[in-house]
């Protein structure tokens, strides 16, 4: 018998739990010939920001042990070219299309929030709060539990839609981030964002990277992921989203287990375009193979 | 497109450089002079970016015995710099390899009736080879290829044999002239009477400088850049190329992997 | 001609930078086939407390990507075991050997802090802050500035040896709790502790290490740590020791551009029991062949 | 010890199983039975731990040209469940590998006058071949192996060879008895007339049933454990396991690597 593979993210029915990350996706078009989109749960776009971004300098990313660094510096082609050249794809395609967004002030935030709230092929919201706030001096939103939720208070006031809040794992304390980001109306949270790391090129003894520090993502993070999102889960009732180093559908299961309602891959679209509908294939096998007839029974069923 | 491949020879040509030829399906005939593919190395973690390299060559292979199938293949032509190269060359035939590829903007052809400059530093030869196969079907085709030493300086006879005529400069003199390959560009340059087009590829500064000559004259170039690739799909932006327009305060960016790795030389941002 | 390695870590003359990391290299007799210790700088012992402890259940260790994790759980004999037993050995060694201790309560650092002071074989204390404060309900002292000043404080005031803190990063700000700690005595900072992680095991649907979570270390870890070391080192005066994922010269050379003045090797010596010997004849031979003549010329040397 | 070892042989014994083996120094050749070995599969970092197997066997290959210089060396038998093992299994003779050992506390061997009662479980039998290989010398020695399937059984030959009276059980019948190879082991008790020594080596299930019967007859067992490892000299204190006065309250370990791998069962805490 086939397994129930469905499940409900904050309203959103996903046909299974594989959504893509933001930023190792592009607009969702760039994979379409390795991955059909309606084979897998969701897909998220690439941060959008109120302007097009054009990003850093070069080198932007490198690798490390089991992972890798980037500093793409959120190049992005910006909500107005977004709404003319990226969303018509997105309504060709019968998978729901999340937007993932950031802002450098709480207006800009919500402005974008209101803006992506009137597109109908936009099924829902994602917001990157791992971002500098520059009228604060450049603290990270997503650092100080109050910053985060005036970001989210200020976009859930302008939205209906289910609203997505990314978390950052740069942090002291994630579980009061997640618990702040619930209380102000976050309908489902995400984590993890990259963690801030850095590389070295003795010989020119300068930073590999030219923006210096850089985002951390792939397998290596995944022991940090997988420990945040068991201590979130445990403490809100939003859905979890879980993310960092998923590569195949052990790792995937290994996220459901901790409290995870759906996951996102990242960093493995890079190494393997094909990742992520190839993940969703071998969870349901995995399901068949050890006679579960519904992903949701895996969701906490981890026995500590 | 992405494919198992079988390793059908690895062998190394010059110290430190290998060829390697494997099987690829029918399709991947139609690839373009200056495409690229990304290479995973190795299935585990390490490495876990995929690795890109340009095309050198695509051919069938033809078996002896009548009636068998015929294969088709492509070749790789690289340096061992690091990790992952080091590991491809400890690779042996009937070892298999997952590929991503052909990928982006190869080489565009040009007019028949003028003279091709294929310009190509050490390594940079690699996607070259398939060009100038290309292009000696209609044009004349000079070579100006260059290197460190000797050793960097590739499959030279392979271009002879397709009948492009080769001049060939090493920085320690121990091959052709003793200098930079642009010299004898130059030289040909200011012998030509009629149109051309340099095509290019190898380190950063002899791009530069080819790009330089080629804008001083007006002449039309186009150049294939490396850049460091996650994806090698668009999806990263870990590629990109400052374009002409670029400053630090008017950024603009191409993208290498899909934009590229071939650009007409004005497209881009060079040092004076 | 030979290089200088020598360094001054706070008033400790080293022959050169390379140290071995609490926790990973027993109380050093457990080496003394693989490594010549005098032929490194320094050697940490393993995390000493008041009385002995057992340390917690098994598995106690996993494998991850490029890491693994380890929930030991602080075992070792005790402080006055480690008198009786362990420091005849370090006084036949001709190194400097450093305590590293932990408390559950303010009182309990002190206590080991002064018996440690009167060893004269232990030549520096190592202050282990990554440890639950049971008195505040388990909040760690090393995620908190003021709740670790307290700790130096109170250690600070009954040594007179070299006092290192080591910081957990654990954290949102590293500079925050390196500046505190400063500002409260330490007279040099180590960074980073492990990062807090996790592994489940799918068919058993249970967390692999006994202890659920557990510390992360090794390769993976080291984009974190070399941040993290750029980060402090550009905003405090006292030397600091880089550790993190350490496996080799050039990562060791990579710390002391970012700002180290020594480095600690760890996870490294499990895999290669002579790791840390390797290393520093490694860094040598990298000096010699790049014409460095000072290997303190090459502390912070990182251009940006 | 530390040394690179040379793989001489790499062979699959039974499906699953395979047996190494690899070059050693002159002073290998004093490892005790139960001892074990650390072995880095690879240089890079993954698998990044070292992974640990017992010693199956020791000896020195003398060449048939003679003049040519002997080769210690020794043995592993391996069971393929994870990454490093699986790696392991695709390595050739003339690789290298990098090797820590022997490690660890061995058997004792105990009284010559006395009856020798070895239990093994799977790949549990890989470091009791060389202790049966002692034992012989001195006293009978009976051994009784157990698996899932015949496969599962290994090496009773060469058990044979020695002189060793071998009784197999598997569970589903294929081979020898049908069920546990404690049934085996209680009759030959039953039997005895006399002391004998227990020593054991397979799954935790059966050491502890093994312990148990012992126990309950007053028997000496020795019983090798595994437990996971990150070093294997006693420094990251990963592998222990509980001693005999354990308890969640008054938690006692024992360092698998250094007080063991080998304890006396009546050390270890078990379940009745
Ligand atoms: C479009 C393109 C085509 C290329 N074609 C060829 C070719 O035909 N033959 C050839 O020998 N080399 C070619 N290169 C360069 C080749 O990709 C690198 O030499 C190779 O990736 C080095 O890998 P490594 O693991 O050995 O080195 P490492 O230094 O260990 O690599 C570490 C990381 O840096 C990246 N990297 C290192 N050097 C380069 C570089 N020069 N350009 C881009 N990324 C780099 C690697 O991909 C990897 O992610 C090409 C690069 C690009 C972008
Ligand atoms: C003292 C000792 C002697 C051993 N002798 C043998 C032997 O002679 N033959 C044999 O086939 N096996 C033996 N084992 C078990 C063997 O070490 C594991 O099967 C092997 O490490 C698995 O590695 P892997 O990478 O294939 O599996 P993975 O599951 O990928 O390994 C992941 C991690 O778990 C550890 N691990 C997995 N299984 C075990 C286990 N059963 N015991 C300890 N650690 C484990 C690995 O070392 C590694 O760190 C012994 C174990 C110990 C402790
Ligand atoms: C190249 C790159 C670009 C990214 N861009 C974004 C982004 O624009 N917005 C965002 O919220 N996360 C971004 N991320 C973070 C990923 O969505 C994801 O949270 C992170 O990579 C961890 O998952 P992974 O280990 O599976 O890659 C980016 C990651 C990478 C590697
Ligand atoms: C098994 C193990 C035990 C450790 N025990 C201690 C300890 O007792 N005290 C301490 O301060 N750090 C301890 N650490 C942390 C290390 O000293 C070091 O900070 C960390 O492992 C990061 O370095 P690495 O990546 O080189 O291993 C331990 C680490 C490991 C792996
Ligand atoms: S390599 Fe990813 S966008 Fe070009
Ligand atoms: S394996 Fe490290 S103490 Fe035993």
């Amino acid at each position: 018998m086939k397994p129930d593979m469905t499940v409900n993210l904050a309203g959103m029915q996903l046909r299974n739990p594989v959504m893509t990350a933001s930023g190792t996706f592009g607009y969702g078009e760039e994979f379409a010939e390795y991955v059909d989109l309606e084979k897998i749960g969701a897909f998220v776009t690439k941060g959008l920001s109120l302007k097009p971004r054009a990003g850093n300098p070069t080198p932007r990313i490198v690798e490390t042990p089991g992972g890798m660094l980037n500093a793409i510096g959120l190049q992005n082609v910006g909500i107005d070219a977004f709404i003319q050249k990226k969303v018509p794809f997105l309504q060709s395609v019968n998978t729901p299309a999340i937007a993932n967004f950031f802002g450098n002030t709480i207006d800009e935030y919500a402005e974008l929030a209101g803006r992506l709230d009137q597109i109908p092929e936009v099924a829902g919201l994602e917001v990157n709060i791992s971002c500098p706030n520059v009228k604060q001096g450049g603290i990270v939103f997503g650092t100080d539990p109050e910053c985060a939720a005036s970001v989210v208070k200020a976009c859930r006031a302008v939205t209906s839609k289910p609203l997505i809040v990314k978390l950052s794992p740069n942090v002291t304390d994630v579980v009061a981030m997640a618990k702040a980001c619930e209380d102000a109306g976050a309908d489902c949270l995400s984590l993890i964002n990259t963690l801030t790391g850095m590389a070295i090129d003795l010989n020119r003894r300068r930073p590999v990277l030219a923006n210096i520090t850089g985002g951390f993502s792939g397998p290596a993070i995944k022991p940090v992921a997988l420990r945040m999102v068991w201590q979130v889960a445990k403490a809100v009732k939003v859905p979890i989203i879980g993310i960092g180093g998923i590569m195949n559908a052990t790792d995937a299961l290994e996220f459901i287990l901790a409290g995870a309602t759906a996951i996102q891959v990242g960093t493995a679209s890079f190494i393997n375009p094909g990742a992520a509908q190839q993940i969703a294939v071998e969870m349901e096998a995995w399901l068949v193979e050890n006679g579960v007839d519904d992903i949701k029974s895996l969701i906490g069923a981890l026995e500590t | 497109m992405q494919f198992t491949s079988m390793i059908l020879s690895n062998a190394e040509v010059s110290p430190g450089y290998w060829r390697m030829r494997m099987t690829a399906p029918p399709e991947f005939a139609s690839a373009a002079p200056g495409q690229f593919v990304m290479v995973r190395v190795n299935g585990a973690i390490d490495p876990l970016l995929r690795r890109p390299f340009g095309v050198f060559d695509v051919g069938v292979h033809i078996p002896a015995q009548s009636g068998a199938m015929t294969q088709p293949y492509f070749e790789m032509l690289y340096r061992v710099v690091g990790k992952g190269t080091a590991m491809l060359s400890t690779l042996h035939k009937t070892d298999l390899l997952d590929i991503l590829g052909p990928l982006g903007k190869g080489f565009d052809l040009g007019a028949d009736d003028e003279e091709k400059l294929i310009v190509g530093g050490g390594v940079g030869l690699a996607p070259l080879y398939l060009l100038a196969k290309e292009l000696v079907k209609k044009s004349p085709v000079r070579l100006f290829a260059g290197g460190r030493t000797r050793d960097d300086v590739l499959c030279i006879t392979e271009f002879e044999r397709l009948g492009v005529e080769c001049y060939t400069a090493t920085e320690d003199g121990s091959l052709g002239e003793c200098g930079l390959v642009t010299e004898a560009l130059l030289r040909r340059l200011d012998a030509l009477d009629g149109k051309a087009t340099i095509y290019a590829c190898g380190p950063h500064g002899m791009l530069n400088a080819v790009a330089n000559i080629a804008a001083e004259r007006g002449i039309s170039c186009q150049v294939s850049l490396e850049g460091y690739m996650a994806c090698g799909v668009g999806a990263c932006l870990g590629c990109v190329a400052p374009g002409h327009k670029h400053s630090p305060e008017t950024p603009d960016f191409r993208c290498v992997c899909t934009e590229g790795p071939v650009f007409e030389s004005g497209e881009l941002k060079w040092r004076d």
